[in-house]
């Protein structure tokens, strides 16, 4: 295993019962490098990511981060150890505005939840009112979840996500839902900060305009397998994915 | 009306009337009166703790009066087993519903939704049958009395205040429990744990924590109740005080910090003068919960939350 | 059943309607209208009404009419402490009566202690009130249960043909308390007699099954059954298919409403019962008779052993408020502790004031099928006078102390 | 005896399934937890007691049938009730559904105990099943194996709805997908009713059933409500065969109880749901997959 990989999997499966949704995954990640998992509905990109992140019981096999086995740890744990994701269907607190959410992301960030003091959530404001500008989302800031386009709720997970400021940030379709100038807009923006910060970027995307223009690195799966991994020009100029790709999206 | 409670000078208003109608009711209503409201109060106290569980937590309890009665029955069980001067007895009550609620807590925060929600069930009438049945320390279900005399002696119309006062700090304390970075790790976990989680909290702990505030809050009605009654039941750990607070919360209308407040208000009192009017109340007070139900699926509080706005009293939430 | 309570009602209004006009001597009538007492509390209600029309229809109590404020405990002692104490602090009411269920008792008690009121004990009779939790105030009208256990301990032991006694009972105070006087007294009358565990059940266990089963697995010439109501009907009933009563007895509480209630599901025999006031086997005076008929016009059934008790408590108060020429408290109680009284239930009672007790009859019979009622009575019924079923000053004095 | 304390445990858990199948189907199909089921199993028990009088009383034809027709009255008033007032509401916090069932546990009590007072009330039983087989002199009393035999026929008749019908279809598809209906392309609503009703019945018919068996008044709903409860959490809510176990384990441990460990009989089953609730617990649940 190459030893300045951020995060590798080794023969990682997870089946649900008869249904095998990860097949013995072997995959690298660089420190630093913004890698795009894409493959057609069903291969189990999203499946990969919850894995990842520890989000799904009975994960066989093992992932080492920062050169430590996680493939056991709960969710909670590897967020702290810097894992950071977004959920492809987003998830955020629905009776909250725009600002609470970001505020309880930076409280939860802080690592003193059960605190009572103000100080702690002015600090916390102060830290999401500049998110708020990152995300560009300053003007919804008083809005509640619920009011919010899909694209803004994208970018407040992505807000929300950053709270950490994880070493490995993983974003599962956080494009889902936009215009095309929205994606491009929102992951330059992505690609931007993470570049800034020297974190790395794992994130599922279906438009391959986005994928080749924001990632260095390519995977492709397809039925819970990998089928290449490379450079984005690469992977394009691959028949077989081109085949595979093309063919199972829509 | 909203879980992040925001007092504008309209609603500072709207709470000072309301606690001055109290008092006056209390001073010029006559000692029955002043029961009534005492009680009323307590319960007030007892809904509210539940509503930051269920609310605030999104976790439904269907044993919450088990804290009720550790707390009247910690109190109690001091002053007679441990001969502790009822006065230093009264801080045991809350302290015994707290540990309560860290034990049944920790074994119910396992669960999600119904499933924790019948473990706390179980949990309360184990608590009801060991008070029941314990004789020889509880003393059973004849529970126990003349340890102390009902209300301190206190005239009725004096407890009613004190009652009032021990609610306002109570709530207070709850707006600033609700109001800090542990409130909002509370609402987080309640409305999405798997975002929490992905967040770094660890849902469970958040949990239990709220679950312990809740105990602690219901400890102290019941510690109340049981100075209100000079003596201390079985009953007060029973379905009965459950159902009466879920009911308060509910038709109170949840996700409002007001919740628990306005039902027990509304409840109580409806309980209280319906048996005098009709001796079919239990079929009144059945079609007047589904009328409220039916009509204001959102509870009362969403119409005082209505009525603030119309009144200018808030802004938009 | 709805008739019932209207006319009960409505003669109420017409004969007090009157004299409520006066300013009234009120009585604060607190008593399980719902939940588990509802049954028996209903009766003893009936019987105090009609008390309360008598007297009012011949001038009431030192001039005064009596009223009746009546409050529902739902049986909860939580709610029967607050009924009365709102009674005592609003109502000005100059009693306290009508209590049903041995914790709703204790709750009152200690608001009569609290405002001075005296309270009457009808229904409910835990030993409790007399012993741990008695105050000055309080005056228990009918043989507690504790006195009911021994008289059914006393009758059993007459029985010499029987050798083996399985007690059971409901696992709360009540079943408790019965259970261990029963076998106390069993055991100083018949030293030889072997006496089985107690099994206790649920209250408002429905399945008697097991407990039967593993009452009847020690061939026991006799179950004693300290249970009642719903429980005690499931007993009977179930006990039949388990050969309960081909192969033994059965010692119990047999108040006039359980027999009502059981009609012909009673056994023809083999089933004794225990009774505070059953008007079949009282002596049959011209009082009762009249009493009995008049019951029959309002609530056309017969007046239970609970309506007796409600009736004669309110007579007793009218005669000791008489006696002391006024309805205030401490003049009341010493009335009661002074003089004696006649009632349906015994004539000639006295009130002791060492524990408030009040030294009332209990009385153990056979079930008896006689057709000139359309229930089940009882036969061969013995009378237990109250003196010899209560415990000496000292014993109550020792308990007191142990209990401190 | 061992052995007559079995049948009795059976016995019991036979009534208690009787009682928590409708209560489970309910939950199953609909998530509602439904407060009311103790108040319609209480009035399918004075409904029989006022039918038995009417349809041949003391004849065995007659007791079924008088059963059979209180459970159908009570399916009518479950209907009414879910057409009436619960459907009003599907969408809106579980939390008001249970609200408005508890509303109707209030409306059943005082109803019943207005029209059949608050004494308790005999349901003549035929003779023929108070009786009991008397094998050398121990007594196997007749009634159990009766509720045995109606229990299993509902046992047949719950495995035929499961199989065969679209509320069967629900049930198996999982318990916390409730979108699976929709899915279906079944009218929800005809689903729920239909599933309300029948889990109506079955409290009626239980009620029925037990009626001549024990004493029947006007507070038997709270006692049978939590019982219940316990019986289908401890089969796992929705799961009738579940139900099923639960309910026997529940009967055979409280009847064993008695002659083993006396003292603990109140506890013990509130025990037997915490151990089985917390077992459920310390299997690490899934987050969501995407």
């Amino acid at each position: 295993m190459t030893t300045d990989a951020l995060l590798s999997a080794r023969k990682v499966r997870k089946a649900y019962g008869s249904f095998v949704a990860l097949n013995n995954i072997d995959f690298d990640l660089p420190r630093g490098e913004r890698h795009a998992l894409i493959g057609p509905n069903g291969a189990g990109k999203s499946t990969l990511v919850a894995c990842i992140a520890g989000q799904l019981p009975g994960v066989e096999g093992s992932i080492m981060f920062k050169g430590r086995e996680v493939a056991r740890l709960m969710p909670a744990e590897l967020a702290q150890r810097g894992i950071g994701r977004t959920f492809q269907i987003s998830r955020a607190f629905l009776q909250m505005s725009v600002l609470e959410n970001l505020i309880s992301a930076n409280v939860i960030a802080s690592g003193r939840w059960f605190s009572l003091s103000k100080s702690l959530l002015c600090e916390a404001s102060d830290k999401a009112g500049e998110m708020l500008s990152t995300v560009g989302l300053t003007d919804r800031a008083q809005s509640t979840v619920a009011d919010l386009s899909l694209g803004d709720r994208k970018r407040l997970e992505f807000g929300m996500a950053l709270a950490r400021d994880p070493d490995l940030l993983l974003l599962d379709e956080p494009t889902a839902g936009m215009s095309i100038k929205e994606r491009h807009h929102l992951m330059e923006l992505v690609a931007q900060r993470v570049d800034e910060t020297g974190k790395t970027l794992l994130f599922v995307e279906h438009d391959i305009d986005v994928v080749l223009k924001i990632a260095q690195r390519v995977t492709v799966m397809v039925r819970g397998g990998i089928l290449a991994t490379g450079a984005p020009a690469e992977i394009a100029a691959n028949e077989q994915v081109q085949a595979v790709y093309l063919g199972g999206h829509h | 009306m909203s879980l992040s409670l925001r007092m504008s000078p309209g609603r500072w208003a709207a709470l000072a009337a309301a606690v001055v109608a109290v008092e006056l009711a209390n001073r010029i209503g006559g000692p029955g009166m002043s029961l009534v409201l005492a009680e009323m109060l307590i319960l007030a106290l007892f809904a509210s703790s539940l509503n930051l569980l269920m609310s605030y937590g999104h976790m439904v309890s269907f044993g919450h009066s088990a804290f009720f009665g550790l707390g009247a029955y910690g109190f109690t069980l001091m002053v007679t087993k441990a001969g502790l001067p009822v006065e230093a007895a009264l801080v045991f009550g809350p302290i015994t519903a707290a540990l309560g609620g860290l034990v049944f807590g920790a074994l119910c925060v396992r669960l999600t939704e119904i499933y924790c929600a019948m473990l706390t069930l179980a949990c309360a009438q184990i608590t009801f049958t060991v008070l029941f049945q314990w004789y020889d320390f509880t003393g059973g279900d004849t529970g126990i009395t003349g340890f102390m005399p009902a209300r301190f002696g206190m005239t009725e119309a004096n407890f009613a205040t004190l009652t009032l006062v021990v609610l306002g700090i109570c709530l207070a304390a709850m707006a600033r429990i609700v109001g800090s970075p542990l409130g909002l790790s509370i609402r987080s976990v309640g409305q999405d744990r798997w975002r929490a989680e992905a967040l770094g909290l660890a849902p469970r702990r958040v949990q239990l924590a709220v679950f312990v505030i809740a105990a602690f809050f219901a400890g102290i009605a019941g510690t109340l109740f049981a100075v209100s009654q000079g003596a201390a039941f079985p009953d007060y750990a029973g379905l009965g005080f459950t159902l009466d607070a879920l009911i308060m919360v509910v038709i109170g209308g949840l996700l409002s910090f007001w919740s628990g407040v306005i039902g027990a208000v509304i409840f109580s009192q409806l309980r209280h003068w319906g048996p005098l009017v009709t001796d079919h109340w239990g079929l009144a007070l059945g079609i007047i919960l589904m009328i409220i139900v039916i009509a204001l699926p959102h509870g009362l509080a969403s119409v005082a939350g209505k009525l603030s706005r119309l009144l200018g009293w808030e802004g938009r939430k | 059943m709805i008739t019932r309570i209207l006319t009960g009602v409505s003669v109420l209004a017409l004969t007090a309607g009157a004299a409520l006009a006066a300013d009234a001597i009120k009585v604060g009538y607190v008593t399980g209208l719902t939940g588990a007492c509802a049954p028996i509390s209903e009766d003893g209600l009936n019987g105090s009404k009609l008390a309360v029309e008598m007297l009012n229809a011949s001038g009431g109590v030192l001039g005064q009419p009596l009223e009746l404020v009546i409050r529902d405990s739902q049986t909860k002692p939580e709610e029967g402490g607050k009924q009365a104490r709102e009674l005592a602090a609003a109502e000005g009411i100059s009693l306290l009566t009508g209590v049903c269920s041995s914790s709703v008792l204790l709750a009152v008690t200690e608001v009569a202690k609290e405002f001075k009121i005296p309270h009457l004990a009808i229904i409910g009779s835990t030993q409790k009130a007399n012993i741990e939790a008695y105050n000055p105030y309080f005056i228990q009208t009918q043989a507690n249960a504790t006195m009911e256990a021994l008289a059914a301990a006393e009758y059993v032991a007459k029985k010499s043909e029987w050798t083996k006694i399985a007690p059971m009972g409901f696992d709360y105070e009540w079943g408790h308390t019965s259970v261990d006087a029963f076998v106390g007294r069993l055991k100083e009358l018949r030293p030889e007699m072997e006496i089985a565990d107690p099994i206790f059940m649920k209250v408002g266990e429905q399945n008697m099954g097991p407990y039967v089963t593993a009452a009847l697995s020690t061939n026991p010439d006799a179950v004693y059954a300290a249970v009642f109501g719903g429980g005690l009907v499931s007993l009977i009933k179930q006990g039949q298919s388990f050969g309960l009563f081909a192969k033994s007895n059965l010692v119990t509480l047999l108040t006039v409403d359980t027999l009502q209630s059981m009609g012909n599901a009673m056994p023809k025999e083999r089933v004794f019962g225990v009774a505070r006031a059953p008007f079949f086997a009282l002596e049959q005076t011209p009082e009762l008779a009249a009493f009995i008929e008049a019951y029959q016009a309002v609530y056309n059934e017969y007046p239970t052993d609970w309506a007796i008790n409600g009736y004669d408590s309110m007579m007793w108060y009218a005669a000791a408020a008489t006696a002391a020429g006024t309805t205030e408290s401490d003049a009341v109680i010493a009335a009661f502790q002074t003089g004696s009284f006649d009632g349906l239930k015994a004539k000639g009672l006295t009130v002791r004031a060492f524990d408030g007790q009040m030294n009332a009859p209990a009385y153990v019979g056979e079930v008896n099928f006689d057709p000139s009622f359309p229930f089940p009575t009882m036969k061969n019924v013995e009378k237990f006078a109250g003196e010899a079923l209560m415990f000496s000053e000292e014993t109550i004095q020792a308990m007191r102390d142990a209990a401190k | 005896m061992i052995w007559v304390q079995l049948v009795n445990g059976l016995m019991e858990g036979m009534m208690l399934f009787l009682i928590a199948s409708g209560l489970t189907l309910i939950f199953g199909v609909s998530r509602i937890v439904n407060f009311a089921h103790g108040s319609l199993y209480m009035l399918g028990a004075f409904l029989t007691y006022a039918l038995v009088p009417l349809i041949g009383p003391g004849s065995v034809a007659g007791f079924f049938a008088s059963v059979l027709l209180a459970g159908l009255l009570t399916a009518a008033i479950g209907t009414a009730f879910e057409m009436l007032a619960l459907r009003r509401i599907y969408g809106s916090d579980p939390l008001m559904q249970l609200i408005i069932t508890v509303a109707l546990v209030f409306i059943i009590r005082d109803v019943v105990r207005w029209i059949w007072g608050a004494n308790s009330v005999m349901v003549p039983a035929p003779d023929a099943l108070m009786g009991a087989f008397i094998i050398n002199d121990t007594y196997y009393p007749v009634f159990p194996f009766v509720i045995f035999g109606a229990g299993l026929v509902v046992v047949l008749a719950m495995i035929g709805i499961i199989r065969f019908t679209r509320a069967g279809i629900i049930l198996r598809a999982g318990t916390d997908d409730r979108g699976m209906a929709a899915l279906l392309g079944v009218n929800e609503r005809l689903i729920f009713t239909g599933v309300f009703a029948s889990g109506s019945f079955l409290a009626g018919i239980a009620g029925g059933m037990a009626a001549p068996y024990g004493d029947v008044n006007y507070l038997l709903d709270t006692t049978v409500i939590v019982t219940a409860f316990i019986v289908c959490v401890i089969g796992g809510l929705g799961n009738l065969y579940g139900a099923l176990a639960g309910a026997m384990l529940v009967g055979v441990t409280k009847a064993m109880g008695v002659l083993f460990f006396p003292r603990l009989s109140m506890v013990l089953i509130f025990l037997i749901m915490a151990v089985v609730l917390i077992a459920r617990s310390l299997g690490r649940q899934g987050g969501p997959a995407r």
